[in-house]
């Protein structure tokens, strides 16, 4: 990859600040805690954005999202006012949730936190941590009951990166970039202060502060397929092939464009239900499933056409310009990168489970929780 | 939408819900019987769009949508696309005038139905043929041409013809059911539950004081026409989609096989997780178009193709599934899915199909620079 | 629908013997039993029949594919004798498997038949017995040891249809068309001489000779869809649409059609080679089904282009021609009547379920037999 | 297929699929090492097309698309493509000749290895602009152009560029890597099993006898050249996707999550049964089409289209359900999918891409009597 990891940090850091000073980096945070724009004025935000190829808050991403959320929604106000100035302030965090043994089936994780006295002591190993060779910070989920059901012995912790016996390894991943890390945690001590909510009451956090914080990460994506998205395979589909045909010209790939932008369209106003229906409180139980499979599949789908019609050019670009997100006109890398959202978070299977169950009352397979 | 607004739409729903369930309900089998026209006067659903002083409600299509997704849902049979959708919209173009006004209170308080003819095969009629040639002098018209696939012709007591004049404009004739030299024959089609008519005028003569003339121009005004035609049709597909959805979860709670019930196989499950992600994002453009046709928005031929290209196409995807996975029984006609079935194919081919809706958005990218395309959807 | 049941019965037999004369009703069928024509031979015989537009032989279908294979592999000599030439001479059958409770689930079948002497008593009802009510022989399965696990007490069957306590009633069809029939049994006698094979071994004949007929009915079926299929199909593309273009001219649908002339290429290659590689006993234990599932799935999504090509027109089409088959060239009505195929003998769902396992050796779902 | 040539085929797939297995488990990780070519040689399999008078085999093109399908299989790097399936086949299509044969005997022995360079970008080569012009005169030549994405430049010892000469012709200029005016360099690609480079000839010269001319009609030669190529492309597709398939089963019959193995759960069965019927469906193509080649068949490109345009698109569906299937290890620089999913992006363009080969079928749907398609390939 042409830009080395240190350059891409102090990229990511730099422009975090720019945009934290122009009131721009936690849009949709609190007023309190430096946010306060409505649904609306978000989406104006991330379309300009877009549309001038701003780069995407990709090191930030966890602390601002999810860390954030996690946070508000159920850390305490020491864990709050300890922690969320500091990420405006550049501190970085990552997600311990999956192991090698717990990938769709997340709930069977095994890392193991044991209390003594004020402190617990985690040992076990976490996978696909993205960004945690870069992380001050980390949400760990840890199995703090290990003779409950599956889903009810677990903690949620607030881990630091830099304590004795965390060892980080970078995974390389398709594309070539190592944006995830595998993680060994050998004796790590956390402070019975860093457990957020409950003891044993970690998976239901996990469960809805993901769901209500989906939203809000889909918000900008969807913006950014919308608006840079389309418009680069767009201009990939006017400009002149080697033998001096457009791809557009063909009425087939006419067809598609048309297609993609429909869905894109669906999209967009199908992310914005999803926020202000969980703003009003009348959020459904399936919405945070069907925006993420949709998208996903939608984002795959979109740069394999971009792949297919860039035809042998496509297969020369070797790398993603800096910081571009999911999508960059290299269509063939950004074709391989959406599985990174088909797979993680709840593969599309996993997706199609929870929306058949919550959103229509299917019933589970039988033996399986 | 205001939150006023909304509680009228969840209203009129549930009304709506109510009373065309219970008429699908007491229908026998699959056949589907017409649901009353005086019960629609009487619940004011005829007159929605009516301006009040001709005994109209003077709401709006954002109300006459919810009806059209709850006769969808029902697979209702009834005259409400030829009279309402077509017949109120075609007169609401028209300035103001007696014969108008005349027309609108009929249709509103029940006593009056009508055909629109206008092209119903296509998705953009403005720059197409017009079937029908109209030609006026000394007081007189004389009108010729023919169509088919008219909606609703059968139970019309008017016809509004489209047709175009010497000068190339396009005007609305309207004629009465007896009138000598116009011939109305039904169409059967394999959808039960619609009724079309093929209608043939050789030399009909009237007077001049039937023809009527469009308030804006009459290119805009017949594909306005065209474009709530394929709305329609929209909300309806997506109407019957949520039906056969429910439907088919509901089946699979309940039908074991293997010892489970079979909505706990992630075959079963996984398309109707599929059904229910294609019905959000249908109901998105669905809204959308409406919001735009409502707001008479620039962009409202965009909003428009959009939904009707994709929802149209979900629905039969959807019903069709739905059919798959009640198995056998999901293919006897006594199961009622067929109805549906062949209620969604015709809505993928009525107003253009999906394919000639993309082709007018695509249409956009070779004529327009790349930069104003992106964004142009805008949401407000 | 245009056609008596009557016209289309006495049509049928009179053409099944029109064919038998001119030897080729029974092509498939060893040369001692009145057969004897190579695979290469039959296909040539089935192009020419469906070039021809020649009607198929749906009356006669399951006498002469599915009673006559079964009697073959699994009859005595008696029992061939007694059926095969009158099959040929015009006797009816259809077949006694579905219940209402036993769809996808068949092994799940509770008709029973209990010994008594040298006869069978048998109660129960019967599902989607296409032709039921034009039958004079049924093959049925029935139970016949209620206590033993599901597949293991199901026995084989010739049933008399004229006998007493026989009572058929047509269900009509999706379509409109009435070729399935429900069945109830009321102490119908069947003579112990009627049981194919040993008792409570029906559910491994009817398997195995099911899945080596398959071939053969594909065969017919394979060629019909590229023959006649395909050229209809093209020529509603070809034909212009009432506003004087013509389908073809949109290069999507000249993709379409190709893609669909590709897919029955394909098909037909894969017919034959099941044939051969089963006459050769070479088959595989996925082979019926992967043909099956492909061949009902194309001729689904092609009658579907057919519709959807076709526009309104296709709606005006309110039957199909005499003994068409499954494609007609009146597109809505022959994609409604595909579901005829994804649905019988095993739903698409259960076929993918048979090429995992038995193709690819994926465990069962647990707790399923 | 006699039996004889069968148990041939079964034998050289046998010793392939071990020999390059071998090669692909050695490679660490999922850095691709290329196979030896001396190994190639040994084996024979550089010459199994070359004529037996030049130390060649004498066999046909089914024995090489059994190599080439092993070799997708294995996601083999190696110069085979350019310099067997291109080389020797256009050398074959030359007239004999001592030049000529001199070549085939250096590629079927292993001393030297070619490139061709002839368009890889398009399904139709005939009738597309040739990229060289090459102008002769008092028994000189001189050549002009460049070319992208030709493959195995890198490690070629001659090039046999196609270029159009004076007369309008397609002829073959013999060039040795070192001539003056020639530059070759590299052009890195996401597929790392792949060697590409980018030639550019300025005012090139040479004597006249390393002008080689076509047997038969030029462009039909070159044409077939290119549907080699395709066919080519397309049993390399069939291989990967083979090893995709059976990597995905074999990991879905051990991974256990919800305390089962994951291949017992309907979506991952599925999708393992979709991609083994499409595999079916893609050898009876891949098949067809190497018979046709074989017999030289008049509608060998007919089959060559039909087969690289399904079993190319259905090998990306089936690496990329691959890497879905294997989750979050699916994804990893380790598990090596990715390599095989670049191949199969590749092999997608290559020689044509799906809508290309298509857009060639379907050409035949306007030029010709509907009577006439229809049963145009009936089976042999």
């Amino acid at each position: 990859m042409g830009v080395s990891e240190e350059e891409y940090v102090n990229f990511q850091k730099a422009w975090f600040q720019e945009l934290r000073h122009a009131g721009y980096a936690v849009p949709h945070w609190p007023r309190e805690w430096g946010g306060g724009l409505t649904v609306g004025q978000q989406m104006v935000l991330y379309q300009e954005l877009a549309a001038h190829d701003a780069p995407r808050l990709t090191l930030a991403f966890v602390a601002i999202h999810h860390a954030a959320s996690t946070l508000l929604a159920a850390g305490t106000d020491e864990q709050r006012r300890r922690h969320l100035p500091a990420i405006l302030d550049g501190e970085i965090w990552c997600q311990g949730f999956s192991e090698p043994e717990a990938g769709s089936d997340l709930a069977s994780l095994r890392t193991s936190a044991r209390r003594k006295g004020d402190v617990y002591v985690v040992n076990g190993q976490k996978l696909w941590a993205s960004g945690a060779n870069h992380a001050d910070w980390c949400l760990l989920l840890a199995r703090t009951d290990p003779d409950a059901p599956k889903r009810h012995g677990i903690s949620y912790f607030l881990m630091d990166m830099h304590a004795p016996g965390v060892d980080v390894r970078p995974i390389r991943q398709a594309t070539g970039q190592s944006h995830f890390c595998e993680m060994f945690l050998t004796d790590v001590i956390i402070p019975a202060s860093q457990l957020v909510g409950r003891e044993n009451a970690g998976w239901q956090i996990a469960q809805t502060t993901l769901g209500a914080e989906r939203g809000m990460v889909m918000l900008e994506l969807a913006e950014r397929l919308g608006n840079a998205g389309f418009k680069w395979l767009l201009q990939a589909c006017v400009r002149p092939t080697p033998d001096g045909e457009r791809p557009i010209d063909d009425s087939l790939v006419a067809d598609r464009l048309a297609g993609f932008e429909t869905e894109i369209t669906a999209l967009r106003f199908l992310c914005r239900r999803l926020v202000e229906r969980n703003d009003e409180g009348r959020g459904g139980p399936a919405d945070a499933s069907v925006v993420k499979l949709y998208y996903s599949e939608l984002l795959q789908r979109m740069m394999g056409f971009g792949a297919d019609v860039s035809g042998l050019a496509a297969h020369a670009e070797l790398e993603k310009p800096l910081s571009s997100g999911w999508e960059s006109g290299a269509w063939v890398l950004d074709f391989i990168g959406s599985w990174e959202w088909t797979i993680p978070a709840g593969t599309s299977e996993i997706q199609r489970n929870i929306i058949g169950e919550r959103g229509l009352g299917l019933p589970r397979e039988p033996g399986v929780q | 939408m205001t939150s006023d607004l909304a509680s009228v739409h969840d209203e009129l729903r549930t009304v709506a819900r109510d009373v065309l369930g219970a008429v699908r309900t007491r229908t026998a089998g699959s056949v589907p019987a017409p649901v009353e026209w005086s019960v629609l006067a009487e619940l004011g659903w005829l007159g929605l769009e009516v301006p009040e002083h001709c005994a109209g409600a003077g709401a709006s299509l954002g109300e006459v949508a919810v009806i059209l997704q709850e006769m969808g849902r029902a697979a209702t049979s009834s005259s409400y696309l030829g009279s309402v959708v077509l017949g109120v919209g075609a007169l609401n173009l028209l300035g103001a005038a007696r014969e108008r006004d005349e027309l609108l209170h009929g249709i509103a308080t029940g006593g009056l139905r009508v055909a629109v003819v206008v092209p119903t095969a296509q998705a953009e009629v403005a720059s197409a043929e017009t079937p029908f040639r109209v030609e006026s002098s000394g007081g007189r018209f004389r009108l010729d041409g023919q169509a088919s696939f008219v909606p609703d012709a059968i139970d019309a007591d008017r016809f509004l013809v489209l047709a175009r004049d010497q000068s190339g404009d396009v005007v609305m004739v309207v004629l009465g059911r007896a009138t000598p030299g116009l011939s109305v024959s039904e169409q059967p089609l394999l959808d039960a539950t619609r009724r079309f008519g093929q209608l043939r005028a050789d030399a009909v003569e009237g007077a001049q004081s039937a023809l009527l003339r469009f308030e804006a121009d009459p290119a805009t005004s017949v594909q306005h026409l065209a474009d709530r035609g394929a709305l329609a049709i929209a909300c309806d597909s997506l109407g019957l989609a949520e039906a056969m959805m429910e439907a088919t979860a509901a089946y699979a709670r309940v039908r074991y096989q293997f010892g489970r019930p079979i909505g706990s196989f992630q075959a079963v499950k996984h398309a109707c997780a599929d059904m229910l992600v294609q019905i959000e994002v249908s109901r998105e453009l669905v809204g959308a178009a409406i919001d735009a046709m409502v707001r008479n928005d620039p962009d409202l031929g965009i909003a428009v193709s959009m939904a009707k290209a994709h929802v149209t196409g979900a629905a039969v995807g959807i019903v069709g599934k739905a059919m798959q996975l009640h198995g056998g029984i999901g293919y006897t006609w006594e199961s009622g899915i067929h109805t549906y079935l062949k209620r969604a194919l015709l809505n993928r081919s009525l107003f253009g199909s999906p394919r000639a809706h993309r082709k007018r958005l695509a249409r956009r990218y070779l004529s327009v620079g790349t930069n104003e395309i992106a964004g142009s959807r805008a949401l407000s």
